[in-house]
């Protein structure tokens, strides 16, 4: 049972805001087909925050998933304020512990529980929620399966993309692209893309 | 024609705002930068009371920027033009209005607000601050019954919230008193607007929509997006009963039943016209043996620079109508 | 882009709004229509006082009806749109502010109100009224010399005129006292004004001059007019210098000396653009070493629904510091 | 020496309301040329309310006089006031008393001072005053010559005709067309005219 280190967690951090700036326009561009466009916006603010707060050399985990979350909950949108709740549970759940997969699991369950409180979505509204719900049953599931913490998350990272694939054929019920209907359909949720994104980036890259 | 804004930078167009609202009124209120808040200066000897907090996106000013003050509010917590403020930022504002009797957060419904306000009272309630949330949704408008969206919007019923829960928090009304006291007070208003002309964006050219010359706008929301279609064009003697009624309506306002009447400038409507659509509305209450107690007539809840007006009826009785009647000294509303 | 304005027959355009304002402030104004005028409404068991009267062509308000309550006016005589009162009516509102202590008459400089109101005061002094006249000339832009023309016009300061005389009024104050204050608070104001666009008189769909995309007209007044020129429109950090350096150069303000500052929006400028416009004053004004006392942010005299906005610099001493302070209790200004 | 009989001074103002209606739209048209184009408007109003208050069957010359003078000074313009005042003169002058050549040009005397009084026009800025002064002077040496009262109004409605033609090559320097400079040129002054018609209005039709 290997658990998540702090290095890691921070690589994982920082690829996650490498890849965000990354992949800023095609998000951006989908948010503009079926939202308003300010997708990128949001999410390169709230990564310059988090790299900000990230130099400031987490300890743990739990900081790290910190830096992440108050970077997020400095921002707008809707994703920025749903985000930042989603990494506030990651660091709630990692903090003062060991962070094993089962652990990993468990702070994702109560991650998309929040974002499905507060945001009030349920999968197949094509949303974030449409990858988070995949990726946290696929955590948990690894877990109990005692796998390690990279592959359990690299299950997660598969199912996250899944479920935003799934969100191409699906009209919006939730957000901004549920009011242009019909003209949502064909388009990825960039909010549920970046979630898949996101668990990419725990991957170790293969030098 | 233009439509141009004595502005710098548009994305510095807020902070700079603020920057002059507190240099206009240093005695009412101190404004902090980051994050942006505004703040009641205190004078010293006030008891603790509940704070109330409020806020949203900008350019809808006075609101809630001008609002900020004795027997209103404590903190307004202004996002960029037309967005909100961020999680972290209403999360200071709580912070700062707190004084240990617990905050009432007064919020429109707006799916950026809501989100960020409920998120701040839940990150301020895991700090052992006690707050409360009182939702605004009086735009008729937007009511499109019980379909699970985003419910009606809130817009100018938030001043009535304001005023009327301000009042009570002077005078030493518990948390819960005042939560149920705002939501009363949401409960009997409904508002109705038109526009005659859109609004344009700071730093933007053309409006955000057109409108032919014999056409107006109904029911336009605050933030420049069109409403739910156009009418002909009229005298003020058509129009005001055309927003008027529904919210008679909507209210199940009965004759012999009594108001606080609130005409709306959108932005650009000259007080000689808001006077004229209050005489048409008062007539047209008068018809239907509705009596105004009281009215405020004037530009309180902007969108930009819109052309046009909402009507907000508020349903009263003497707790409420004494509440409104009490001192308020803030930027923008004083008596 | 259309301009239209919630209006009826645009003749009885005043009129209505009259009505309109008498129903939203019934506790503050009443308001006689023939001939028209706002009248405060009397409490029981003040002490006379010398009264003050005030007015001109509507299109103006708040100027001059909204201020009518404790602290500033007595009563407000509303001509016409952008139109002198006449003088019978003025008279009358002469006899109806008199309480035996005289009255004092604030008239801006325009041809027809100085005649209107001189004609009047005439009337009024044969029936035994002692009445003075103080007369507003604040505008720069028609600063003209001494050529025997008709001199500066009457703008922002009349504000100024009314608050403070009103002030001194309510303690007391001789009629000759007034008319003195009066004059010193003219002589040490100016003001001058700019147009992002004209504006446009009720029933008519188009302004009154057309601007090109990047030009602002400079020096106009608050009937519409064209002013002295054109500029380039540039940000707020380069109009407002040059608004305020003129005004600065002709009171010769020195370091280290003090003003009262009425940052004034001309009708359709939105209260975030004014904030930003006395940010940049406030700036402008510290780098010369001159010290904001107090600061008035708002659209308090307009020009219908002109976008622009004026800059008024009174010289102040704790005299006039004091008296701007002083209580005031109107619809449209209350402290 | 023959007095002015309240039927006279009532012909003689009831003449003046219809002239004034008769050449409206000549006088507006010279407003319109060298001014703002609503002297026609301000004059109906004046002579409309004149009508009015010349219902309620005046008493004397006094009363005439006072009937028109409160309808003038109930209008605006600049005319309105300036005229208001102006008859107000003859109303203060006729007051108690028989109304003689020699009380006529005393009143036209003092009518022509308040209106300089107040307006500071001189003879020769193009204005109503044009054709008041020789007016008045008209009336005065008419009176001291022993003339009747129809005679001294029929020189004082020519000398004010010499003055108010006057006014048409001159360039104005007060009122309004002081402002349109060389345009003014050649424009008839229509406050000076309307001087003129007023003491036209006083000679008995040829019947
Ligand atoms: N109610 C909701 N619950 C969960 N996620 C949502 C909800 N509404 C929108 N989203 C997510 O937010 C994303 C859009 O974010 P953003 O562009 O920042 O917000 P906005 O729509 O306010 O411009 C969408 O792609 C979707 O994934
Ligand atoms: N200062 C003045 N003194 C005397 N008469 C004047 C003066 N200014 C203007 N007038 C007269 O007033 C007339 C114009 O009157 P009117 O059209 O009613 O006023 P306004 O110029 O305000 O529109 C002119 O034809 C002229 O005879
Ligand atoms: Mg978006
Ligand atoms: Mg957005
Ligand atoms: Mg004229
Ligand atoms: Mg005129």
């Amino acid at each position: 049972m290997t658990a998540l280190t702090t290095e890691h967690a921070r690589a994982w951090a920082d690829r996650f805001v490498s890849v965000g700036a990354e992949r800023n326009d095609e998000l951006t561009e989908l948010d503009r087909q079926a939202g308003d466009g300010d997708y990128g916006t949001n999410l390169r603010s709230a990564l310059r925050r988090a790299a900000v707060n990230l130099a400031d050399e987490p300890t743990s985990p739990h900081e790290v998933f910190l830096a992440v979350s108050e970077a997020f909950l400095n921002t707008g949108g809707t994703s920025g304020p749903l985000f930042g709740m989603w990494f506030r549970e990651f660091a709630k759940a990692t903090k003062g512990r060991e962070v094993t997969a089962v652990v990993l699991g468990e702070a994702a369950t109560n991650a998309v529980a929040v974002v499905q409180r507060l945001g009030k979505a349920e999968v197949g509204h094509k949303t974030m929620v449409d990858a988070m719900v995949p990726a946290a049953e696929a955590l948990s599931a690894a877990a109990a399966r005692g796998s390690t913490v990279p592959d359990a998350l690299a299950e997660a990272a598969s199912a996250a993309h899944v479920g935003a694939a799934s969100t191409e054929r699906l009209l919006a019920k939730r957000g901004r692209a549920s009011y242009v209907g019909e003209h949502a359909r064909g388009v990825v949720d960039p909010g549920a893309l970046t979630v898949a994104y996101f668990f990419d980036a725990a991957a170790t890259p293969q030098s | 024609m233009s439509a141009r804004q004595f502005v710098n930078d548009p994305d510095e167009f807020v902070s700079q705002a603020l920057e002059g609202l507190q240099l206009a009124h240093p005695h009412l209120v101190q404004v902090s930068t980051d994050p942006a808040l505004v703040l009641r200066t205190p004078k010293d000897g006030d008891p603790p009371k509940v704070a109330l907090v409020s806020g949203g996106g900008s350019g809808h000013e006075p609101l809630h920027t001008g609002f900020v003050g004795l027997g209103m509010l404590d903190v307004a917590v202004p996002g960029a033009v037309f967005a909100s403020p961020t999680a972290y930022q209403v999360r200071a504002g709580i912070k700062a209005a707190d004084r240990g009797r617990g905050v009432l957060l007064i919020v429109k419904n707006y799916t950026g607000d809501v989100l960020n306000f409920s998120i701040a009272a839940e990150l301020a309630r895991e700090e052992n601050i006690e707050v409360e949330i009182v939702l605004v949704d009086d735009d008729l408008a937007t009511d499109g019954g019980d379909d699970g969206g985003p419910g009606r919007r809130g817009t100018a019923a938030v001043v009535a919230v304001e005023k009327i829960c301000g009042a009570a928090a002077e005078r030493g009304a518990s948390l819960t008193e005042l939560a149920d006291l705002g939501r009363r007070v949401v409960a009997n208003s409904r508002t109705m607007a038109l526009a005659l002309q859109a609004c344009t964006h700071p730093g933007q050219q053309r409006p955000s929509f057109d409108l032919s010359d014999d056409e107006v706008e109904f029911g336009v929301g605050i933030h420049g997006e069109r409403g739910v279609g156009q009418r002909s064009f009229g005298p003020a003697s058509e129009l005001v009963p055309a927003l008027a009624q529904p919210v008679v309506d909507a209210l199940r306002l009965r004759r012999d039943e009594s108001v606080i009447a609130i005409v709306n400038g959108l932005g650009s409507t000259h007080a000689l016209e808001l006077s004229v659509v209050h005489r048409e509305l008062a007539a047209f209450l008068e018809g239907i043996g509705i009596r105004i107690e009281r009215a405020l007539v004037g530009s309180y809840v902007t969108a930009l620079d819109m052309r046009g007006c909402s009507i907000t009826l508020l349903r009263c009785d003497s707790t409420l109508l004494e509440l409104w009647n009490a001192p308020v000294r803030t930027p923008a509303l004083a008596w």
